[in-house]
């Protein structure tokens, strides 16, 4: 059913009697051709761009609970494409041409909103750091500014300039960074997929893998039966070593607890997205109000979906080194997601060792921004049995190879990135 | 050849102003800096726990702490900082380094602290109040007695904190890193000023 | 403009000190209260109903509660600097000259035009912006969003920095406690009569909870006799705190809660030299949620009128704070506590229009009580409400058996039953538990040590919640190891609890289940219809229970509804997950001291001191405060005096303060044997008194860390590490010896702020140092030779360590001495070093030299980089194991084309280089395939009277020579550089060895 | 989180620093690359009860190993390293 302003003035009329289920609510058949674990954004995303761009509609996905029930609901929404290495800036950059015609594609409002991300320096080093990232940026065709203190003083003249311990000299804007609206995108890819015939298959747990005798997957169990299919596309960042685990592997991942936070709605303060250089702590301000904020990892493994006291005042001391004016806006709701933390940071989009299976994994804390051209290139390796260019280094290889992505510079160690 | 003098500069040197802070009325706290110590790091080597023990109890008098505990001697105070490790505190002067090389040869290696910490004795009646801000440890009299220590954090960090022997009232004393001794010194100000403050530094141990 | 005179006061009773009269203004117009009140119950004593406008439709809303759940009345307290969006009005307590604002309104609160939005209410259902907005896409950014942005929000926050101050403290306990009604007070009598540490915690500024507003006996004294008499015993126990305006606000592992304390909200303004807030962490062996229980709406239309109000806060006004919210009230209740409030505005002599009860059969006590007060009970319910800003009118009324009634009455008490306070006890994730016989969750699956008692556990009557309290408090004791005598239980009757559920009225006209966030009866139809049905598609589809009340009031109302149309039970439809903290906290709270220049603490070096005399210029490295250059009198800019440091060094003789250095003593029999593991290349080798330079990789075989590490003695080494590695690779270190290592007898300590460093440089380096060095110590090339390190005495006695080690490429030492001699060396040199026109330089002449000499630091040890990568390759051991040695030889670690150390230059002398540029072929168009690499370090340098740098390049060390374009479209630059052997100056190194 | 240190007592989380899974260990000198990958990089990830690595810095710089389970947070257990405390070896 088609959403606009004149088929909500219709149902209006109805006293909006008329509105049908935003996707189906499907029973699973026996078999699919595709079949996508997770109905997450990113797994949603893959039904849609299979069906959508690939031709393959006779696809289900598989969601444990409800639908954008993991990290796709639980992240501080910031969309960008400000990567610095090979491999990153490209994809993230595919991945923001998406956002920006996503409602179209959609017809749902995903409210993406291009209100600019910008990352705070406060040395020369780090300065010299995102010059270097920015120009990698504008070598790729993606916009990049560099500001200096002044004009900071203009976009944003309430940071703490002049009183602070570390003072903000300047910032990497990109102007075409933003947020979008993160139920929405579940919410609008299940709508679009589902219209094109996806079953989205909620309450349904994957408990195995149906494998023949060469080891090639042939199908999923699940707490609602077996269903058969030839190609298992899994997009269950936060819990990918465990599904894994059932098809007998191990990967290099770790679990790690990201908490984020929100405040009471206040009237507009913040124009755009902010990111601390000196301390752990970035912002924006929701459509409704409140300023969706977060910080590090807490940095220890786990799946509680939840964290400790520790790094919420290390991130409210963040806001308070920053933006000291919101000392009095108060903190309604912190929560914790499970991140899949690779060993570089960067995520795994490919062929598993396991014919048939295919990986989308280790997204760190990035998984958000990335959930359009996620779906998009996961589709095209799951179609075309090979990697979208723009995907190419996000394998699973390159751990053994030594090709990491590791834009933080920190190695094998999960927590630090 | 110009005649150089080698004054030695506490790291709150310059931090420091004797006389009140914060409120004002009876001081609930007492901050008063210990500028002439050395401190001796004591690390016993692999397997020589038992013969640096030895050592020590024929150096003080007394066996070395194997707890957090700070055990006080005539001349020295022995401070538990680790498995295996002890601090040796005393006047300056009294237990060099040079001094105590001999005495641990063998069994221990030590590691001069002198002039790696500042040391701060905090009393007063509000001290554990404002204490409680900074050090997440429970001081309570049952739970942290006279004699107890702990190798801690304080403001991220890395502190050294017992409870001597009491002067009406109870008695900390916490040694901090020389370098972050200015910012720490600043925050405890912060901390206790609400309760009113005497400050005043001192030569020696009392 | 001067308000009503407190025309809604009673005469007598209540908790308020009439004594003391408080003058304070809302929306401009003054009134006064009295100190005991909050700003609600002021209003209310003034008679003013309208207080706030709604999120979404801004419809007026009054007062609802008469806690922390309003979802209705909030304000803007205090102004400019101050100013506090969102606050409660229920719970701000009055002072003597508060302010308050009524928000989220233009141009006033009776008149919002934006009010407006309640005409276009049936196209602006839940969820209706998902639906629309789409086209053109470029308008969302343009108009939609900043029109949406405008109206939602409530309050504004201030726009300057908050000038109060907040803290942050620890605090123990055996048992603490979340509430001091009578369950929380029972149980801090039993677990302080036992002899435990207890720490009870209450949200308000007095104790009673409950108790405050309904009174009662206890063992045969008033209500507040009681309580007043347990304050004292509780008052009397050493080990016993009691925390007023305090909220237990989250559960964390371990034992550990966090609580806010309000501590001077209370007042205009901070006392000096005290916080607004203090965040407390507590550490307790137990917990016990007595938080009491949340009184529950019904989902009528016309609900949100002002002058509906929940039946146990009209009680609350009334007993509390002798305020009468009407004159004429009526009661809606569905259970027998809702009849307390009649009885209540009886005695307060107040009129009551009728009770309108939903149960079938009401009590023979209580129709007496309805005869003899002259009014009708109603059996059946509110099915509209009609009024408006100024309060409610009528009510009408749905009699059972179809027929209608209608009652004239200017104020609504509501009561739909009881919610216990399951937040705390759920917020590990458990998943409270539905109780028919009360129809309400109870807690089940509290996190480890907590429990939940009286009436937050279910148990509604008196005596029950003072017995399940004691007991309670006497088994938290006990499991804390405490059993003193707990004397004899506090005891009270239980009053009777009946209750029949009703959640929504059908009628017409909007129904509001989350009052704030404008969300309907009908919103919760549609997104069933729409397939969001699970009760976290319900809350994000329609923001029911998201809140600034968080759903206190709403979301049990809200899932019963859904149970209804879905034809689930309310068990199955099941709860959202709930979320700390309990109370909204302010973010201020939550950094407390660390703020501003207080965020993180800072570490200053032997010599800032006097750095900071000399006008130093510093720069934040770390935590370190750095000496960056040393201005002097007629210098415009910070070039020429970086330019001079450096001319002066390479001239003459310099000083620069290298404290920051990591320093670690590594001592014991293996401790050459150690370092062999943990450098690349071998240190068992390195003869006492020799320093070697070594690097050290991470266990993928990526460079870690660089330093010169010496050998003082047999057993022991002076290590050093790069000044932000130092806490790292303490860590790191003891890792091996503690984990990979423990065969090995080694002892690491940190010895970084034992010892002043500096590094003096410059031909006249060796002449400066005789000045203050024992003239008995050998300084020559032969008696301390390149890369000798030993200990020397100083003229005047003191100990020093020299070392002969050269960052800048000239003649240099780096000598070392107790750190509370730093300043007299410093200040020694200058002496010294006069003959000499010694120097004192900062970090910028350090990192210009450096890179003339093309020394890798920071930039280039990124971690992503090789040893071979760095050109120190060849300092790979190939004779022993050591970590990073395996990985580092993957094939994309050692292909041909990764990107190497290189030096560049302008072709064009004139032209200044800048990090960050990348590298891109000469005559091609740049773009991701041919972008081979970029400047990572820069500096004008003086000996070359050009810029210079260092830069990562593909096969760059093959290409040297080569003319490439150094394209940095950031700042609108692109010129020729020529790649260059690294090091630029003195690359055969005479100057460091002469 | 609190975690018992076995030499300086129950402690607050902002004490600890944490590695990771105690469990791979470093192959031998000779093990080759794959060893060696497989301890670097590829983690069981356990949902449940972990054997971890833990350092006390901001008390007595000890590396403890601790019992954890990743779903819960619970700690049933905290034991030395090797290394920690070693001067009691043989004793």
């Amino acid at each position: 059913m088609k959403y606009s302003i004149f088929s909500l003035a219709r149902a209006a009329l109805s006293g909006h009697k008329t509105w049908k289920p935003t996707w189906r609510d499907a029973a699973p058949k026996d078999r699919y051709d595709v079949v996508i674990i997770g109905g997450g954004g990113h797994g949603l995303a893959t039904a849609w761009f299979l069906a959508s761009e690939f031709g393959i509609r006779n696809v289900a996905v598989l969601e444990k609970g409800w639908i954008g029930s993991g990290n796709a609901g639980r992240n501080t929404t910031i969309i960008r494409s400000n990567y610095g290495l090979p491999g990153n800036t490209g994809f993230y950059e595919l991945s923001m041409k998406l956002w920006e015609r996503m409602e179209q594609d959609l017809n749902y409002n995903a409210m993406v909103s291009q209100r600019g991300v910008i990352n705070l320096y406060h040395s020369d080093a780090q300065r010299d750091a995102f010059a270097r990232r920015g120009n990698t940026m504008r070598i790729n065709g993606i916009d990049a500014d560099l500001l200096d203190q002044a004009a900071l003083r203009k976009l944003m003249p309430f940071l703490n300039f002049d009183n602070a311990r570390f003072p903000v000299q300047g910032g990497l804007l990109q102007r075409r960074g933003g947020t979008a609206r993160h139920d929405a995108v579940v919410w609008g890819y299940a709508h679009a997929a589902s219209e094109l015939g996806v079953d989205i298959i909620q309450n349904c747990e994957v408990t195995g893998f149906v494998r023949d005798a060469n080891g090639k997957v042939t199908g999923v169990e699940t707490s609602r039966g077996k269903i058969g299919t030839g190609k298992v596309g899994m997009a269950v960042a936060g819990s990918s070593s465990r599904v894994a685990a059932m098809a007998g592997l191990r990967l290099p991942i770790e679990s790690h607890v990201l908490q984020a936070f929100v405040s009471e709605a206040i009237k507009p303060l913040l124009p755009n997205v902010m990111t601390f250089g000196a301390g752990h702590f970035y912002v924006s301000q929701s459509d409704k109000g409140g300023l969706v904020f977060g910080g590090d990892i807490d940095g220890y493994n786990s799946y509680a979906q939840r964290g400790n006291l520790p790094v919420v005042e290390d991130v409210c001391e963040g806001g308070m080194a920053l933006i000291p004016m919101i000392g009095r806006v108060r903190l309604l709701r912190q929560w914790g997601g499970i991140m899949d933390m690779s060993m570089d940071g960067s995520p795994i989009i490919d062929k598993s060792p396991v014919e048939g299976l295919y990986l989308n994994a280790g997204w760190c804390y990035g998984g958000f921004k990335a959930t359009p051209g996620s779906g998009f290139v996961f589709a095209h390796l799951i179609a075309q049995d090979q990697s979208h260019k723009e995907a190419a280094r996000f394998r699973l290889d390159r751990f053994r190879r030594g090709a990491m992505i590791d834009e933080k510079g920190q190695g094998a160690q999960p927590n630090l990135h | 050849m110009a005649e150089f003098s080698w004054d030695v500069r506490s790291p709150l040197d310059r931090a420091l102003v004797v006389g009140p802070y914060g409120s004002t009325g009876d001081a609930g706290v007492s901050l008063t800096e210990i500028r002439n110590f050395d401190l001796i790091q004591v690390m016993a080597r692999r397997g020589k726990a038992a013969e640096t023990a030895k050592a020590a109890k024929a150096r003080f008098g007394v066996a070395a702490p194997e707890t957090p505990k700070a055990v006080g001697t005539t001349d020295a105070t022995l401070i538990w900082s680790g498995p295996d490790q002890f601090l040796v505190l005393s006047k300056g002067g009294k237990h060099t380094i040079e001094a105590l090389a001999p005495v641990f040869a063998g069994s221990a290696s030590l590691s001069d602290q002198s002039h790696a910490r500042a040391l701060i004795s905090i009393s007063g009646a509000k001290a554990r109040m404002a204490l409680a801000k900074l050090s997440s440890i429970d001081l309570h009299p049952d739970v942290f007695p006279v004699g107890a220590a702990a190798a801690t954090s304080m403001d991220h960090t890395s502190v050294t904190l017992w409870r001597g022997r009491d002067r009406a009232e109870a008695v900390f004393s916490l040694l901090v890193f020389a370098t972050f001794a200015e910012s720490l010194w600043n925050t405890t100000l912060d901390a206790a000023a609400e309760y009113g403050v005497a400050i005043a530094h001192a030569a020696d141990l009392g | 403009m001067v308000g009503s005179a407190q025309t809604h006061r009673l005469t007598s009773g209540g908790l308020i000190d009439r004594s003391t009269p408080l003058s304070f203004r809302f929306d401009g117009k003054t009134f006064t209260g009295f100190q005991g009140d909050t700003l609600a119950s002021a209003l209310v004593a003034n008679g003013v109903k309208l207080v706030g406008r709604s999120f979404k439709y801004h419809r007026p809303r009054g007062i609802l509660t008469a806690g922390s759940e309003e979802p209705n009345a909030l304000v803007e307290l205090r102004s400019g600097a101050r100013r506090e969006p969102n606050t409660k009005a229920t719970t701000a307590e009055l002072y003597e000259g508060l302010e308050a604002a009524s928000q989220n309104r233009w141009p006033s609160l009776s008149f919002d035009v934006m009010a407006i939005n309640q005409l276009f209410a049936p196209i602006f259902v839940a969820g209706f912006y998902y639906k629309t907005f789409m086209w053109p896409a470029k308008f969302w950014e343009a108009i939609y969003e900043p029109a949406i942005r405008r109206a939602a929000g409530l309050g504004r926050a201030a726009s300057v920095p908050d000038p109060d101050h907040y803290d942050k403290a620890w605090a123990h306990c055996d048992v603490v406690i979340a509430g001091s009604g009578p369950a929380g007070l029972t149980a801090a009598l039993a677990a302080g009569r036992s002899g435990a540490r207890v720490i009870l915690c209450e949200e308000d500024f007095v104790l009673g909870g409950r108790l405050l507003a309904d009174g009662g006996m206890i063992d045969g004294l008033p209500a507040a006799e009681w309580i007043a008499r347990t304050r004292g015993e509780l008052a009397a126990m050493p080990d016993v705190r009691i925390m007023t305006r305090t909220t237990l606000f989250g559960v964390y592992d371990g034992g550990t809660y966090g609580a806010i304390e309000r501590v001077n909200d209370h007042l205009p303004v901070p006392p000096e030299h005290q916080v607004r807030q203090r965040l407390w962490r507590i550490v307790a062996k137990r917990c016990l949620v007595a938080a009491g229980s949340i009184e529950r709406p019904i989902v009528f239309a016309g609900n949100d009128t002002p002058g509906v109000m929940m039946a146990s806060a009209m009680r609350s006004y009334i007993s509390r704070y002798a305020a009468t919210p009407a004159g004429r009230i009526a009661l809606f209740t569905n259970n027998e506590d809702g009849w307390r409030t009649v009885e209540t505005a009886i005695a307060a002599g107040l009129q009551v229009a009728a009770v309108i009860d939903a149960r079938p059969d009401v009590s023979p006590a209580h129709r007496s009580l309805a005869s003899k007060g002259g009014f009708p009970v109603l059996n059946g319910s509110v099915s509209a409400v009609d009024g408006g800003k100024n309060g409610v009118r009528k009510i009408a009324v749905s009699l059972t058996g179809g027929a209608r009634a209608e009652v004239e009455a200017d104020g609504l008490a509501v009561s739909g039953g009881w919610n216990p306070a399951v937040g705390l006890t759920s917020y590990h994730r458990g998943r409270p538990k539905w109780r028919d016989d009360i129809a309400a969750f109870v807690p089940d699956g509290a996190p480890p040590g907590m429990v939940a008692a009286g009436a937050a556990n279910g148990a509604f009557g008196l005596g029950a919640c003072l017995r399940e309290g004691f007991e309670a408090g006497a088994a938290a004791a006990q499991d804390a190891g405490r059993s003193g005598n707990i004397g004899s239980m506090p005891v009270a009757d239980d009053e009777a609890f009946s209750l029949t559920p009703l959640w929504h009225v059908a009628g017409k006209g909007k129904a509001f289940v989350d009052q704030q966030h404008d969300v309907t009866a009908s919103d919760v139809e549609l997104a069933q219809r729409e397939g969001f049905q699970s009760v976290e598609h319900l809350k994000r589809y329609t923001t029911l229970g998201m809140a600034t009340d968080q759903g206190k009031t709403s979301n049990v109302a809200g899932l019963a509804i859904m149970a209804a149309v879905t034809g689930k039970s309310i068990p199955e439809t099941g709860t959202t997950i709930y979320r700390p903290p309990y109370v909204p906290v302010a973010i201020g709270a939550f950094a407390g001291h660390h703020r501003d220049e207080n965020f993180h603490a800072t570490r200053l070096t032997p010599s800032h001191h006097w750095a900071a005399e000399q006008g130093a210029v510093f720069v934040d490295t770390g935590l370190w405060k750095r000496a960056q250059w040393y201005p002097r009198a007629g210098e415009t800019d910070w070039l020429q005096s970086v330019t001079r440091e450096v001319k002066a060094v390479r001239g003459g003789v310099g000083f620069c303060d290298v404290s920051t250095l990591g320093k670690i003593d590594v001592h014991g029999p293996d401790a050459g044997a150690f370092l062999d593991r943990v450098y690349i290349n071998s240190f068992s080798s390195l003869a006492v008194g020799k320093a070697r330079y070594g690097l050290m990789l991470r266990e993928d075989g990526i460079v870690y860390d660089d330093g010169t590490t010496s050998r003082l003695a047999e057993d022991h080494y002076f290590l050093t590490t790069t000044t932000a590695k130092a806490g790292p690779v303490m860590q790191h270190l003891e890792f091996c010896r503690q984990v990979l290592l423990p065969e090995l007898d080694v002892q690491l300590t940190s010895v970084s702020d034992q010892w002043a460093q500096f590094s003096i440089a410059g031909p006249k380096t060796r002449d400066l140092l005789k000045e203050i060095v024992d003239p008995a110590e050998d300084l020559s090339n032969e008696g301390f030779p390149f890369m000798g390190a030993r200990e020397v005495k100083l003229s005047g006695g003191i100990k020093a360590r020299l070392f002969r080690i050269s960052f800048s490429g000239e003649m240099a030492f780096e000598i070392s001495v107790p750190a509370r001699y730093g300043e007299a060396l410093v200040r020694n040199l200058m002496i010294a070093g006069k003959p000499f026109g010694v120097t004192p330089y900062g970090t910028e002449a350090l990192g210009v030299m450096r890179i003339e000499k093309g020394h890798v630091a920071g930039p280039e040890l990124n971690g992503t980089t090789t040893a071979a990568d760095l050109g120190l390759g060849k300092m790979m051991s190939t004779k022993k194991d050591f970590i990073g040695r395996v990985m580092a030889g993957r094939e994309a670690l050692t292909a041909p084309n990764r990107q190497v150390v290189v030096g560049i230059k302008p072709t064009d002398k004139a032209r200044r280089l800048r990090s960050g540029a990348h590298i891109i072929p000469k005559g091609e168009v740049p773009g991701p395939d041919n972008d081979q690499g970029y400047v990572t370090s820069v500096c004008f340098s003086p000996v070359l009277d050009q810029w210079i740098g260092l830069s990562l390049v593909e096969r760059g060390r093959e290409r040297i020579g080569e003319i490439v374009r150094a394209h940095d479209p950031l700042r609108g630059e692109e010129y020729d550089v020529e790649l260059c052997n690294s090091v630029f100056y003195d690359p055969e190194g005479g100057r460091q060895r002469g | 989180m609190r975690i018992v240190c076995p030499f300086c007592g129950e402690r607050e989380l902002g004490e600890y620093t944490y590695l990771g899974d105690a469990k791979p260990q470093r192959p031998a000198a000779d093990a080759g690359e794959d060893a060696v990958y497989d301890y670097v990089y590829l983690r069981d990830n356990i949902a449940g009860v972990m054997s971890e690595h833990w350092y006390h810095g901001g008390g007595c710089r000890a590396w403890l190993k601790v019992t954890r389970n990743t779903l819960t947070h619970e700690i049933s257990a905290v034991e030395p390293t090797a290394g920690a405390g070693a001067a009691k070896v043989g004793v």
